[in-house]
């Protein structure tokens, strides 16, 4: 039989008219997509090969390249799309799981584009951030419920009776989401790293354990403690500024992960405390939590040995049952618990899963929240929301919803050049961010990386001090959990319900 | 649509308000006739629009000092005969009677309104927090689950007086002039709605806590989370009961003074914490921020919250809102505007605006 | 005394080779400054005053150093290579040269490059000495190439 | 008796340089110097252009007009230094004598001529190639006799630059060496056989293995040179005599200075007196390469040792570290850059490489892995950077197979060393 080409998605059509010959293209293309004949001096492209990334297209220095689909289509049909019959096709050729990157790609209603913010008129001003402070600062871990001090009554005389549980300060309440040294390149950890410490939030090491020439960002890391263990020593747990034990991820919840050797460089051999060229491979559970009091145990372990002076939390990824699930978590004293939604980005994860399995955010945040206020301890663990946010406003409406802060991923990434073109787990990323290959990650130099990823938690930070100010308040606790900013649009009574909001047009 | 309707969706909404607030107080203790505080909450008039008025008055039922008393308004007969079933269940009841009122012609839908003085039954230990709770629990209970019925005041020697209307009409109505108490406070209300309820009318009270307020709160959705996270059900959804919950949480239940209460309902910029010289105090503000986040009020906010020991002015953290405070020999005035209180106070020896969240706290001497 | 130039400084770590360095350094020193003009027009293209260099994965573009000592300065011949007393950079003079090489063999860098149809030096990077932000700095993708003043301080264009 | 604190002989690149390197230290002291030649300074190497017509007089200075005013330096023209009193501290030019405190002898070079039968007879035609106005001469007497064609004696850098400024004035030019090749001291036979090549292109002819044993004249004229005794006679009016240069030391010798061949320094420029300097292709200072003292007559020794004796002058402290043998030049359109050794003694010791191409060569010569030389022919571009590597004296273990690579550049060379190269502002490694 004919065998089936691989689905040529793209085509990088060329301008002749414009194209100089200089053949950057070909030379950046890790894909190979571009080629230079010496001979007729003319240029090739092998679209089959190309990802979308875009990356040729940014370097032309003429403008003479343009990505743009390929148009070829198989038959409509509304149940077999092009899509499905070549996974189909492919998996007829390799027998395999299909592989993927970054988060769920699959329309599923986001919520977030159904939710309107509120903004004041005449009843009551609105803020000029501007012109008036505007306060973002958050601090992630377990709040008592109530201050206890002595000498009160003398002004400035007050004495704590004891201090409060360990809390990581951040300037926004925006940080970067676990992605370990391994599934992105150090350059792009350690623009992240920088960028988080300059700004004063935190970023994450995802479970690729801490390199060296991170340790100068390292009072500004979450730490994780994933299911391989990996990196996990004392020095990795005492640097850090707050620990994570990682359960699930968003973009595959249930699977563990898979690191192939030969991304397993002498670097990433040396953090992750592996031998080099070994798979890292993360079992599906912990397989010493195999329930909730295992989990208190682990908690507390990390707890003890880091003389309980940091915050430990739990990383999940929002299931069915994550509003019960999370409250477990907090009484088995996690100070924070993460929910990572099904919106979540991964470096490799199975299509199947990835596009299947769990819930979105918004629900997952909404529902967590209103259960921990109803069991009345909401105040003992904060709450971190990851997966799939966009844009300042779907964390104003997360924050609104009841989170104390958000895990940004896949948007970093995009700030360091990613174009979400999902070939993550090739490893050849163009864009020198999802990749070991020393070719490819000199292309992301982490100054201007820092200096990207720092642009954009500006830039959104502001952006929600704006929509702070338009809703007349000027600390970023003030929305926290304050449902009644927002509005449903076009959402069912169920889904208000679960969401805890009201629908447009009704007021207070 | 009926008043019926129009009660129920301002029971079951929020709705924002303008408005103008007064204060007086003695701080000896010294009572003094509510003429005072009538003719100043009644200069403020474009501070109302004949909606809702209402006056607090601590130390008006000084021969009933030592009983809780209710005020309670009913729609009908059959509610009142519910609710008094219940607190006589609840309660041993020391005297039930109308409200004295006068009859004013502007007044439309008057409520039936009585008050009750009132001794727990089962016998509380003096001075425990959980007589109050129970107390609460009886208020939050009939505002809750008996239709009809509404507790509008439950303190002891103290009472609240409001309903739709001007604050003359409503001060006439209620014959503000014949009680006399060593604070007052009053409101006139200029909500963004057709009609008002007399139940949603200022002040607010709980225990004897009462609390007059000129704003709109942003972080109303996340007080209310808060307090019911604390166990408080707000039942008027007004800004002001979220207001008055709080004042009980922080102040009653976490024993917290005003100078701390208001540094968490109007908090100080965390710009401002930084720059507090001494590391210890340093520490404590933070963490009192960081404990109480959800605590703090947002948006603008100009209040008077009294209790039987004190009168409290309090601005939101940028000052959105009037307040102005005056102080003559031991009386303390607040007010929206200065002309309210020079009305009553030709010569005061201090006038001045406090600043953004800074609390003007008047206590009680002795 | 002379002021020192400002110096092009090469990361390597961050050469992404491209070498849209040299593209640009040529539009820069063509006629008409634009990029397709320049390569697609009837005139000759002119020759870069970069040096590519690339092995694996490595690369970087080297160009004139400006050396304070400059070797090629002090033993040119002719004059034809001096030293510009405003701004420090070593700059050539094509009229004055004579095609001796002796710059050319005395360059540690080996950044000076003869052009062959002119028989004559030609290399070499002025900095773009019209006035302009140095091209190949301005256009380096990855910022791999960064102009410094005199202390080592980092030059934004504005 | 004038007096002068600090006293230049030659007025070449060494005394120029000199005169910067004592104005590095010393701003104001008086400085004087005297030139047997009558021209304000110009860069010898050039005078083959000149010869070729390729630059006017006015393009061979290598300092500006200005320099002698801007550094308070008195330059003393057609005085020739004809004594000097090395314990009086004077030296007799001109007749005068001159007085000085430190004295910089830059005498450089003197044509060596060796005795050919016939040469105190021929008057005319016949010429040696070191100075300006040994080109003026050829110019004049070209042109007044309507010169055609020439002999010029000596395939070495001299002999070949005369011979292409003679091509260049469309002179039928044959050149004789002595040796099997050209530019014997710098290439071997490959390298030669390319310039042979495009030599022949330009219709220079080429006589190995060969010399003039006698000039025929006729009337003091210069009518032939004759081969080896008994040879052929090649008819030319123009003979010129460029086999080479030898230190410029008979004043010296005079003063009792120390000497071997060339006058005898030490690693600050100076002589066996302290207050008397040497520098240029008249001193004998440090061959890095040798190890040992020798006079390497070429333009770059001659500045830096010029600048680094005039900084010691100037009380100053400077050292000479050697350099070693390097040339650049451009011949037929073939350029050449050598450096070092290129043909080491076939002792074992040594290691060659090379890889020659249509028109190019590139040889290297090693020894215990450390480049002692090396020839870069038709590409030269990216030589310079094996003059680092030669004064480094870099192990070259690391990166041995790629020397002769096309593409060879800084890459190759080891990560430490680049960034060393360029501390600060050059390659971040």
């Amino acid at each position: 039989m004919a065998r089936a080409k691989s689905a040529c998605e793209f085509v990088a059509e060329r301008d002749e008219s414009r194209c100089v010959k200089c053949q950057a293209c070909v030379r950046v293309c890790a894909n190979d997509v571009h080629s230079y004949d010496g001979d007729t001096g003319a240029l090739f492209s092998d679209y089959s090969k190309c990802a979308g990334c875009h990356f040729c297209e940014d370097i032309c220095p003429t403008g003479a390249l343009t990505i743009r689909r390929n148009l070829s289509d198989t038959r409509e049909n509304a149940n077999w799309t092009k899509d499905y019959i070549y996974k189909i096709i492919r998996q007829s050729e390799n027998g395999g799981v299909l592989l993927t990157g970054m988060g769920n790609d699959r329309p599923y209603r986001n919520y977030f584009e159904h939710i309107v913010l509120n903004a004041s008129q005449v009843t009551n001003p609105s803020i000029d951030p501007l012109r008036e402070p505007m306060e973002l600062k958050t601090f992630i871990g377990r709040k008592p419920d109530r201050i206890e001090f002595s000498g009160a009554g003398k002004s400035g005389g007050h004495v704590l009776k004891q201090k409060i549980p360990p809390q990581i300060e951040l300037e926004s309440p925006i940080m970067f989401s676990a992605m370990s040294f391994g599934s992105i390149s150090l350059n792009a950890c350690k623009s992240l790293a920088k960028a988080a410490c300059d700004f004063g939030v935190c970023w994450n090491t995802g479970e690729g354990g801490l390199h060296s020439e991170l340790y100068p960002y390292s009072d500004r890391v979450i730490v994780q403690i994933a299911s391989g263990r990996f990196g996990v020593n004392p020095d990795y747990l005492q640097r850090a500024a707050a620990l994570e034990i990682k359960v699930g991820q968003g973009a595959k919840p249930g699977i563990g992960g898979h690191l192939p050797g030969e991304k397993v460089s002498e670097e990433i051999s040396i953090t992750r405390m592996i031998p080099a060229g070994t798979d890292a491979l993360s079992p599906a559970p912990h397989h010493d939590i195999y329930s909730i009091e295992d989990l208190r145990q682990l908690i507390f372990a990390l707890k003890e040995a880091t003389g309980y002076v940091k915050p430990v939390g739990v990383k999940i990824a929002a299931v069915h049952n994550v509003a019960p699930i999370a409250s477990g978590i907090v009484r088995a004293g996690a100070d924070f618990i993460t929910v990572d939604g099904i919106r979540g980005g991964t470096g490799a994860a199975p299509a199947a899963i990835r596009d299947n399995v769990g819930i979105p955010i918004e629900l997952a945040v909404a529902a967590v929240d209103q259960r921990l206020r109803e069991e009345g301890i909401r105040n003992q663990a904060s709450l971190i929301a990851a997966g799939g946010f966009r844009t300042s406003a779907d964390i104003v409406k997360a924050i609104a919803l009841g989170a104390d802060a958000v895990y940004i991923g896949t948007s970093a990434l995009i700030s360091l050049g990613c174009h979400v073109c999902q070939k993550c787990y090739t490893g050849k990323c163009n864009w020198g961010i999802a990749t070991q290959d020393p070719y490819l990650t000199r292309r992301l130099n982490p100054e201007i990386g820092a200096r990207r990823a720092y642009n954009l938690l500006r830039a959104w930070s502001l952006e929600i001090k704006e929509m702070l100010g338009g809703m007349g308040i000027n600390a970023v606790e003030s929305l926290r959990g304050n449902r009644e900013q927002l509005r449903g649009v076009g959402l069912s009574e169920l889904e208000l319900k679960i969401l805890g909001i009201k629908h447009a047009g009704e007021s207070w | 649509m009926e008043y019926g309707q129009l009660k129920e969706r301002e029971r079951s909404g929020r709705v924002p308000s303008g408005c103008g607030v007064s204060g007086i107080m003695n701080r000896t203790g010294k009572v003094f006739s509510g003429d005072g505080i009538l003719a100043s909450i009644c200069s403020m008039t474009e501070r109302g629009n004949g909606l809702g008025s209402g006056y607090a008055g601590y130390g008006i039922y000084p021969e009933y000092a030592d009983n809780w008393c209710f005020h309670i308004m009913y729609d009908e007969r059959k509610a009142r005969e519910l609710v008094e079933e219940y607190i006589e269940s609840r309660f041993e009841v020391v005297n039930e009677e109308p409200i004295p009122t006068r009859k004013v012609d502007a007044l439309k839908y008057v409520p039936l309104l009585f008050r009750y003085f009132l001794n727990v039954k089962n016998g509380f230990a003096p001075e425990s927090a959980a007589e109050e709770d129970y107390v609460i629990k009886t208020a939050m209970d009939i505002n809750r689950n008996f239709k009809g019925a509404c507790v509008f005041s439950s303190g002891k020697n103290m009472g609240i007086f409001k309903g739709v209307g001007n604050p003359g009409e409503i001060g006439e109505f209620y014959r503000i002039e014949d009680y006399k108490g060593y604070i007052w406070t009053a409101h006139n209300r200029f909500p963004t709605n057709t009609v008002g309820w007399w139940g949603g009318a200022h002040p607010f009270g709980i225990l004897d806590w009462s609390v007059v307020h000129n704003g709109e709160i942003s972080s109303y959705g996340i007080n209310r989370r808060y307090l019911e996270n604390a166990g408080y059900y707000c039942t008027f959804f007004t800004d002001t009961e979220v207001i008055t919950y709080l004042f009980d949480l922080l102040g009653r239940k976490h024993k917290l003074d005003f100078e701390l209460i208001g540094k968490i309902l109007a908090a100080p910029f965390w710009s401002e914490i930084e720059r507090e010289k001494d590391e210890r105090n340093r520490e404590f503000l933070k963490t009192l921020r960081i404990i109480y986040s959800s605590a703090l009020i947002n948006g603008p906010f100009a209040i008077i919250v009294a209790n039987s020991t004190a009168m409290v002015g309090l601005n939101d953290r940028i000052k959105l809102r009037p307040l102005v405070a005056a102080e003559k020999g031991e009386f303390i005035y607040l007010a929206s505007e200065e002309s309210a209180i020079r009305l009553i106070c030709e010569n005061p020896d201090n006038v001045w605006m406090p600043d953004a969240g800074q609390p003007v706290i008047a206590k009680l001497k002795g | 005394m002379e002021r020192k130039a400002k110096k092009i400084v090469i990361k390597e770590n961050y050469c992404i080779g491209c070498r849209l360095c040299e593209v640009y350094c040529i539009t820069q020193h063509s006629k008409s400054k634009d990029i397709i003009k320049t390569y697609k027009g009837k005139g000759p293209v002119p020759v870069s005053g970069i040096c590519f260099e690339e092995k694996g994965s490595v690369s970087f573009a080297i160009q004139c150093r400006h050396c304070d000592d400059a070797p090629c300065v002090e033993n040119c011949l002719t004059g034809a290579m001096y030293r510009d007393k405003e701004t420090g950079r070593v700059l050539h003079n094509r009229e004055k040269c004579v095609g001796c090489w002796m710059c050319v063999m005395l360059c540690p860098f080996g950044v000076i490059k003869i052009d062959r149809a002119e028989k004559k030096v030609v290399s070499k990077c002025d900095l773009c000495i019209d006035g302009a932000f140095p091209a190949c700095v301005e256009h380096c993708p990855n910022e791999a190439i960064c102009l410094v003043d005199e202390d080592g301080k980092k030059i934004e264009k504005t | 008796m004038k007096k002068t604190k600090y006293l230049i002989i030659g007025n070449s690149v060494s005394g120029v340089n000199c005169v910067e390197g004592i104005r590095q230290v010393d701003k104001k002291g008086k400085i004087s110097i005297v030139s047997d030649e009558g021209v304000y300074n110009y860069s010898r190497p050039l005078i083959s252009y000149y010869l070729g017509g390729r630059i006017e007089k006015s393009g061979m200075p290598f300092r500006d007009e200005g320099f002698y005013g801007e550094n308070g330096a008195e330059l003393f023209l057609n005085a020739r230094a004809e004594k000097i009193d090395a314990l009086k501290k004077n030296v007799t030019a001109n007749g005068g004598a001159i007085e000085f405190e430190k004295l910089l002898i830059a005498t450089g070079g003197r044509p060596f001529v060796p005795r050919i039968e016939g040469i105190d007879s021929a008057k005319e035609g016949v010429f040696t190639f070191t100075k300006l106005s040994d080109a003026e001469a050829i110019i004049k007497y070209i042109e007044n006799e309507s010169i055609k064609n020439a002999v010029v004696l000596g395939g070495g850098l001299i002999g070949l630059k005369c011979a292409e400024g003679l091509i260049e004035r469309s002179i039928k030019t044959v050149i004789v060496e002595l040796a099997d090749r050209l530019l014997p001291n710098t290439l071997d036979k490959t390298a030669s056989g390319i310039i042979e090549e495009a030599l022949e292109k330009k219709e220079c002819g080429l006589i190995k293995e060969e010399t003039v044993s006698a000039i025929e004249s006729r009337g003091g004229r210069v009518e032939g040179v004759r081969l080896k005794p008994g040879g052929k006679t090649l008819k030319t009016n123009l003979f010129v005599i460029a086999i080479g240069v030898s230190p410029d030391i008979d004043i010296a010798k005079a003063a009792g200075i120390k000497h071997g061949r060339g006058i005898t320094v030490d690693s600050r420029m100076r002589t066996n007196f302290e207050y008397i300097y040497a520098a240029g292709d008249v001193a004998e200072g440090r061959d890095s390469l040798l190890g040992s003292n020798a006079v390497i007559a070429i333009w770059p020794v001659a500045a830096m040792q010029g600048r680094v004796a005039g900084i010691n002058m100037a009380g100053g402290s400077a050292v000479y570290d050697g350099m070693f043998p390097m040339n650049a030049v451009d011949i037929a359109g073939v350029p050449v850059v050598s450096f070092g050794i290129t043909n080491p003694p076939d002792t074992g010791e040594y290691e060659v490489l090379e890889k020659k191409g249509d028109g190019f060569y590139k040889k290297i010569v090693l020894k215990n892995n450390i480049i002692s030389g090396c020839i870069f022919l038709g590409k030269i571009e990216r030589s310079g950077i094996f003059s680092g590597i030669i004064r480094d004296r870099m192990d070259v273990t690391s990166f041995k197979k790629e020397l002769l690579s096309e593409d060879f550049g800084l890459l190759v060379l080891p990560k430490e060393y680049r960034k060393h190269m360029v501390v600060g502002e050059g390659i971040e490694v």
